[in-house]
């Protein structure tokens, strides 16, 4: 199914951005803010997996159920996970397009991967001690 | 121990008297000196034009409103580029250049003392931070009281003595210099969206006149003892008439420094308008430079316009709103809670305008018709007049009366009937445009006694040294050679030491910060004040102790003690 | 004079190359010239290949031909003041700013800026054009004063930003804000667009195909007949008290 | 010990009225802070000490080699990329500027990709804005617009604005009224007094339709526009114009739609239309506490807010050509040092890819998401809690952050000054 996707500052992202190793910062920015007439047409629970593509890619994230969007919308907190697949493209002003792409959802029996999963696959390497 | 003679100048130091006399200048550690030893590095002068370094007594160079110049005007930082060069780091900018830009400009114009005008308190370690990066120059910033709410309601309380107490603290606090009053009362009648139109009308909630503020700010100023005068910008400024209101604030003021002045009215070419409206606009220089002349009390600068593209900033955010409206062209304003505002518009002055024709005239007149330049010194309220670089122009037009016809016949038509200037024969002389660009600066802002704007032993060696031969230039013919020769000195020498030659500045410099630390009876002392603490904590958004500048922000500086009479 | 620059592959491919100095004129003199590679300056010739048939005594005489992966080469053409260039590919960004007279052809896609605060001249690209074609510069408020741009291929977004006079035409779409503030000039864009002439002060701007996004503050005044086609009249931005006039094709609001 | 009046070194609302509970190396309670200032002032998980990528191992090195390796890398590179600045103090941010300068680098801050598009704007039209204590004793009327403070800058309601007291208003929790303007009834919108719901990317419609519907041309005005009956822009821009002191705060729900900077010109000029009736004014909710500061000292040492390239010595702006996500994306840098900022969480993955094909420095206290693209990263004191500094509050007023613990730890600017200092010893003749 289509949405727009937002993305967007939370508490919890605020909260653990110091300390993007944490699996609270994973948990939090994998987290995709859907209307909960949304996730019964697509038979998502609070908690399931989903894969979501965009221009440049998909990941996976974990759906939650919210009263704040609208349907066929979902709010992602800024971070790894939306920007895994959104354009760099900024229309010449230096600022990419954070708060206006369309993106695919279906469910998936897929887990999130970490933050660092994330970079790895990226061509970054971990630093976990 | 470093130790420097600048030989064979021809020096006009008119605190000392000194006309045109060839004499060598002895330097060490940074001072002059009676002599040096035969080891001093020499610097030939060759008979050329040498003066204390120049002192811009009213300028915008630093601090929050300056930088917002800069940086809602990408399209002026194009003009004047230059890149990273030996010891000279990158500048931008024409009417608004980076605070490197600033300072090389005005080092090579021979310029080492600067006052930037208008510091709000709430921002000054903005202030601070940009002097740290002005390295060529001596700063010193006037500190913004128009709308200080605790000062209304010690003005409304009639108590003088707390108006001084709380300007006492808050210059120690912020690391001001001088006391500046930008259209008193307006600025706080502005966070309500009004002004008050002169120095009559109430402020709005505080029911304080402005002339109740002047009166009162100039009294606890000479309480405390400080080095300047008041420094105001008055009420009304840019409109049709308002030199009645002009004449009616400086007539408030007495007489009560022995020393200098008791007021210095800045940019008064703004201040100086006839007319009811912009259909009969015209001078009303001479009223006012009469009136100045025949009262030592008052000092006054000029405000000159020079034709040109620039930009206007002040902290007087209602007139700027009320230029938006006439331009509609960008505009910004800044209210500072509990004090002050500031508004920023660019603006082009046209010859083709009568209005800034008529504005160029003004600046001009009161400079030639105020009969001591101890009392009219040379600014163009840098950059709302003209950016500072125009300076030797005007000094050109002000020695000059064929300058100044020639360029008489290049503005609007009309100008000749609202202005006196084309039957101003007077011509300035060397020793007058040394007193309006560093003696009578020196003098004004109290800073002679501290080693500024003269040449004596014991003077801070700030020295200009331009490519000019005074015995050779007939300055009323040979206009262009004038303005060439003030653009660029041969030798800037800023506390012994030659900082540009020639359009190049050759070292990163070392300046000083000057302010003012009053020294008040304990009961005066505001920040035991349970009263002033209670109020600054509940509507100021910044802590009391987060407030004050702290010494981190002036590495290099000159305290000044006063003691005060309370 | 015909001037034949390849370029030649490079080690560091994606350092952007800024060669203002390829103007016609400045050939007159020889091909001894400069540029940059990010903070390296460099000889002309060891970037391109450069050839020179014949000769001449004035820029316009002068046809410069650019050739090979020229898509990161900036500012080519700025301040030309007449000839010709001719770019048998793409373009970087800054093609033409400040012209003021002679050609500019190229062959390929533009990248961003081109024409940047033109005032004279033509500008035509066969291919695509990136963002800001025939705008002006950041905090400034004119863009294009004359001159004109043609593009037969699609614009990007903020075409002709504060155009104040010129011509410029796009046959195919164009992205978002055509026209944004523009206060004269006239603007012609074949295909669809989406919230054109916003904030507009005056000058002319054409939509031949759809506006979407419609900007809810102009004034619909009604059906005029331009170049054999029925438009409609718009005027406005009043938002911005403007007196300018926008004709549209179709159009449809965000309602 | 404890500390008070410490400043907040998270969102540009620089609370500087925070008390910390210091025991030794370490805050054991924070008062008055929000949530996300509590977290940063108790953080933990600290890197130690200076690591080097060497092949797929993570190697400790010396703070001498790390700053070596970083000067050798800036001096060698064609087009270094410096970017970030936001998380540090204005000292450093200095060093780094020179630096740029000296090595003929790019320099760019998070403000490119947070209110970037915003000073865009204000270059086009200015800026009618005030000090944040003046909303907070006079207005009457304050608009969050695509702003979400809860979430966002949680105490701005209730320093500045809803819970705040104000000298003029007697009792101003009720003689404050609040507008929300979002696409989404957000936790802020819960509050208010008026929610205004766009459709997305429909702000600059809306804000079209309000300037016109405040000059009386509301008959042009479509029944919806992007979602909002005309009546409701009706009775907003009534509110507006009834109001005494009105205050818009915006973020980036304007600065990051379609439109981006376009977006908050409207708003800019919607306010200036406002101010021929009633006194007005508009600001930026700003996030890393000192990104304002990071503009500021830019734009006195060189004339522009963000992205200046100073490739050819000059300095040069235009921000989609000299701004850190168009260098990366389009693979135009060949170096990059990082300071206070983790662009590896926040930029989009194409960027991601030509970091990890370019040498990168990183000056940051902690692992984040670039230690994974990093080549070196040296970990440095914390602003506001083991190193001071200057931090400019979003709207402008400068505060001086204080330190509440001793660290071992360099501050950016030593780091950065030996870095510096290097470089000038390699450049000279």
């Amino acid at each position: 199914m289509k949405f727009l996707m937002i993305t967007g500052r939370t508490v919890n992202q605020g909260v653990t951005v110091e300390n993007k190793t944490s699996p609270e910062y994973a948990a939090e920015t994998s987290t995709c803010f859907m209307h909960e007439f949304d996730m019964m047409e697509l038979g998502l629970d609070d908690g399931d997996a989903i894969r979501v593509t965009g221009p440049c890619g998909d990941v996976v994230m974990r759906v939650s159920a919210s009263v704040e969007v609208e349907m066929g919308t979902v709010f992602v907190p800024y971070g790894p996970y939306a920007n895994h697949i959104l354009s760099a493209g900024t229309r010449s002003t230096g600022m990419p397009d954070f708060k206006s792409h369309m993106v695919e959802i279906e469910p998936t029996d897929e887990a999130p991967k970490l933050v660092h999963e994330l970079m790895e696959d990226l061509g970054g390497l971990a630093y976990d001690r | 121990m470093t130790e420097l003679l600048v030989k064979n100048a021809c020096v006009i130091d008119p605190l000392r008297g000194i006309n045109g006399d060839v004499m060598d200048i002895a330097i060490r550690d940074g001072k002059i000196v009676e002599e040096v030893s035969d080891a001093a590095e020499v610097v030939d002068a060759r008979g050329m034009l040498t003066m204390p370094g120049g002192i811009d007594s009213h300028t915008h160079i630093c601090g929050t409103k300056v930088n917002f110049g800069r940086y809602m005007s990408p399209e002026d930082m194009r003009a004047g580029r230059t890149p990273r060069r030996g010891p000279m780091h990158a500048t931008s900018g024409y009417s608004v250049p980076t605070t490197y830009g600033n300072s090389y400009r005005y080092s090579v114009m021979g310029y080492t003392t600067l006052l930037e005008g208008a510091m709000a308190p709430l921002e000054a370690r903005h202030t601070h931070e940009e002097f740290t990066y002005t390295p060529l120059q001596d700063t010193m910033a006037n500190t913004l009281f128009d709308g200080n709410w605790a000062i209304m309601e010690a003005i409304r309380d009639g108590d003088i003595k707390r108006v001084a107490a709380i300007i006492a603290w808050t210059l120690s606090a912020v690391k001001g210099f001088g006391v500046k009053l930008t259209n008193p009362g307006g600025t706080e009648a502005w966070q309500w969206g009004k002004n008050v139109s002169c120095i009559r009308d109430p402020v709005p909630y505080f029911e304080v006149t402005p002339a109740e503020i002047i009166r009162s700010v100039v009294e606890a100023n000479e309480l405390l003892h400080l080095p300047h005068s008041v420094h105001l910008h008055c009420n009304n400024l840019g409109t049709p008439g308002n030199y009645t209101c002009t004449l009616g604030s400086m007539g408030l003021i007495p007489d009560l420094n022995p020393k200098r002045q008791t007021l210095y009215a800045t940019h008064v070419q703004y201040h100086a308008y006839g007319g009811s409206g912009w259909k009969d606009f015209c001078s009303k220089s001479e009223p006012i430079a009469n009136f100045v002349s025949m009262r030592p009390q008052i000092v006054i600068d000029m405000g000159q316009v020079m034709f040109g593209r620039t930009t206007t900033m002040t902290a007087d955010g209602p007139m700027e709103f009320n230029l938006y409206r006439l331009h509609h062209d960008k505009w910004s304003n800044h209210d500072v809670e509990l004090e002050t505002g500031s508004g920023i518009i660019p603006v082009v002055y046209r010859r083709k305008n009568l209005v800034n024709s008529i504005m160029w005239s003004i600046g001009l007149e009161l400079a030639l018709l105020t009969k001591s330049p101890w009392q009219c010194l040379l600014t163009t309220d840098n950059p709302n007049g003209a950016p500072f670089v125009k300076y030797p122009e005007i000094i050109a037009l002000l020695m000059s009366k064929r300058y100044r016809d020639a360029e008489f016949a290049t503005v609007h038509p009309d100008t000749g009937s609202r202005v006196p200037l084309p039957a101003i024969e007077r011509e300035l002389d060397w020793n007058e445009i040394a007193v309006m660009t560093r003696a009578g600066a020196a003098r004004a802002l109290g800073i002679q006694d501290l080693g500024k704007g003269h040449l004596a032993p014991g003077a801070d060696a700030d020295i200009a040294i331009y490519p000019l031969k005074i015995d050779e230039v007939d300055p009323s013919a040979e206009y262009q050679k004038v303005i060439d020769g003030f653009s660029q000195t041969e030798y800037t020498i800023k506390r012994g030491r030659v900082v540009a030659r020639r359009g190049e500045c050759l070292v990163h410099g070392s300046n000083a910060t000057f302010w003012v630390r009053p020294k008040v009876p304990e009961n005066y002392d505001m920040s035991k004040d349970p009263d002033f603490i209670e109020k600054f904590e509940r509507y100021y958004t910044v802590r009391m102790s987060n407030y004050p500048v702290q010494e981190e922000y002036l590495s290099r500086n000159r305290c000044i003690e006063t003691e005060a009479d309370l | 004079m015909k001037v034949t620059l390849a370029m030649k592959p490079a080690a560091k491919g994606f350092i952007p190359i800024e060669a203002e100095s390829i103007v016609p004129k400045n050939f007159l003199s020889g091909t001894d010239l400069l540029v940059w590679r990010g903070n390296r300056e460099l000889r002309l010739d060891e970037v391109f290949s450069v050839s020179v048939e014949g000769e001449a005594d004035r820029a316009e005489g002068v046809e410069v031909v650019l050739s090979g992966e020229t898509f990161r080469l900036k500012r080519v053409g700025e301040y030309m003041d007449g000839g010709k260039i001719t770019v048998l590919g793409d373009i970087g960004m800054h093609c033409g700013n400040f012209m003021t007279a002679g050609t500019i052809e190229i062959h390929g896609n533009a990248d961003g800026w081109l024409g940047r605060e033109m005032a004279g001249g033509a500008i035509v690209c066969r291919g695509d054009v990136a963002d800001y074609c025939a705008s002006g510069y950041r905090g400034g408020r004119k863009g294009m004063k004359g001159g004109t741009v043609e593009v037969f291929g699609r614009a990007g977004d903020f075409l002709a930003e504060n155009l104040a006079d010129g011509t410029v035409i796009v046959h195919g779409d164009a992205g978002d804000m055509p026209g944004a503030e523009m206060r004269g000039g006239t603007l012609i864009v074949h295909g669809d667009c989406s919230r054109p002439a916003a904030n507009m002060k005056g000058g002319s701007c054409y939509v031949y195909g759809t506006a979407r996004e419609m900007i809810p503050t102009f004034k619909k005044i009604g059906p005029v007949q331009h170049d054999g086609r029925t438009l409609i009249q718009f005027a406005g931005d009043l938002a911005n008290r403007g007196k300018g006039n926008l004709f549209v094709k179709n159009y449809e609001y965000l309602d | 010990m404890i500390v008070k009046d410490a400043v907040c070194p998270f969102c540009g609302c620089l609370c500087d009225d925070i008390e910390v509970e210091v025991e030794g190396d370490r805050v054991v309670a924070v008062t008055n802070a929000c949530e996300l200032g509590t977290t940063k002032f108790m953080g933990e998980k600290r890197l130690k000490n200076p690591i080097q990528r060497v092949g797929d191992e993570w190697k400790d090195i010396t703070y001498d080699e790390a700053i070596r390796y970083a000067a050798d890398m800036l001096l060698s590179a064609e087009r270094p990329l410096l970017y970030g600045w936001s998380g540090t103090h204005g000292e450093a941010q200095c060093v780094g500027v020179h630096m740029a300068e000296l090595i003929h680098g790019v320099i760019d801050n998070t403000s490119s990709v947070c209110h970037g598009p915003s000073i865009l704007a204000i270059q086009e039209v200015g800026h009618p804005g005030c000090t944040l204590g003046v909303v907070k004793n006079r207005a009457d009327l304050v608009i969050y617009w695509g702003s979400n403070p809860i979430d966002a800058h949680p105490r701005h309601l209730s320093r500045y604005t809803r819970y705040a007291e104000g000298f003029f208003l007697d009792n101003a929790f009720r003689d404050r009224k609040v507008i929300v303007v979002d696409v989404r009834k957000t936790e802020t919108a819960n509050i208010a007094d008026e929610f205004v719901q766009v459709r997305p990317g429909g702000d600059y419609a809306i804000l079209s339709a309000l300037r016109a519907i405040v000059q009386g041309k509301t008959e042009t005005i479509p029944r919806t526009v992007a979602g909002v009956t005309r009546e409701q822009l009706i009775r907003v821009a009534n509110l507006c114009k009834s109001a005494k002191f009105g205050a818009v705060y915006f973020g980036l729900g304007l600065t990051m739609t379609p439109g981006k900077y376009k977006n908050i010109r409207n708003a800019i000029e919607l306010v200036s239309e406002l101010n021929r009736h009633t006194k007005f004014t508009i600001s930026a909710m700003r996030g890393h506490y000192n990104v304002y500061g990071s503009n500021e000292v830019n734009t006195w040492m060189t004339g522009y807010p963000f992205g200046i390239d100073f490739s050819r010595g000059i300095a040069f702006y235009n921000p989609g050509e000299t701004t850190a996500v168009d260098i990366l994306a389009r693979k135009e840098c060949d170096a990059a040092l990082i300071v206070g900022s983790d662009p590896a969480a926040h930029f989009p993955r194409r960027c991601l890819e030509h970091l990890a094909e370019i040498p990168i420095v990183q000056l940051d206290p902690y692992p984040n998401a670039t230690t994974a693209f990093c080549n070196v990263q040296i970990p440095v004191a914390v602003t506001g809690i083991d190193a001071e500094g200057t931090a400019y509050r979003m709207d402008g007023v400068p505060i001086r952050t204080r330190r509440v613990l001793w660290s071992d730890y360099l501050s950016d600017e030593e780091v950065l000054s030996r870095m510096y200092a290097l470089m000038q010893e390699a450049q000279q003749p």
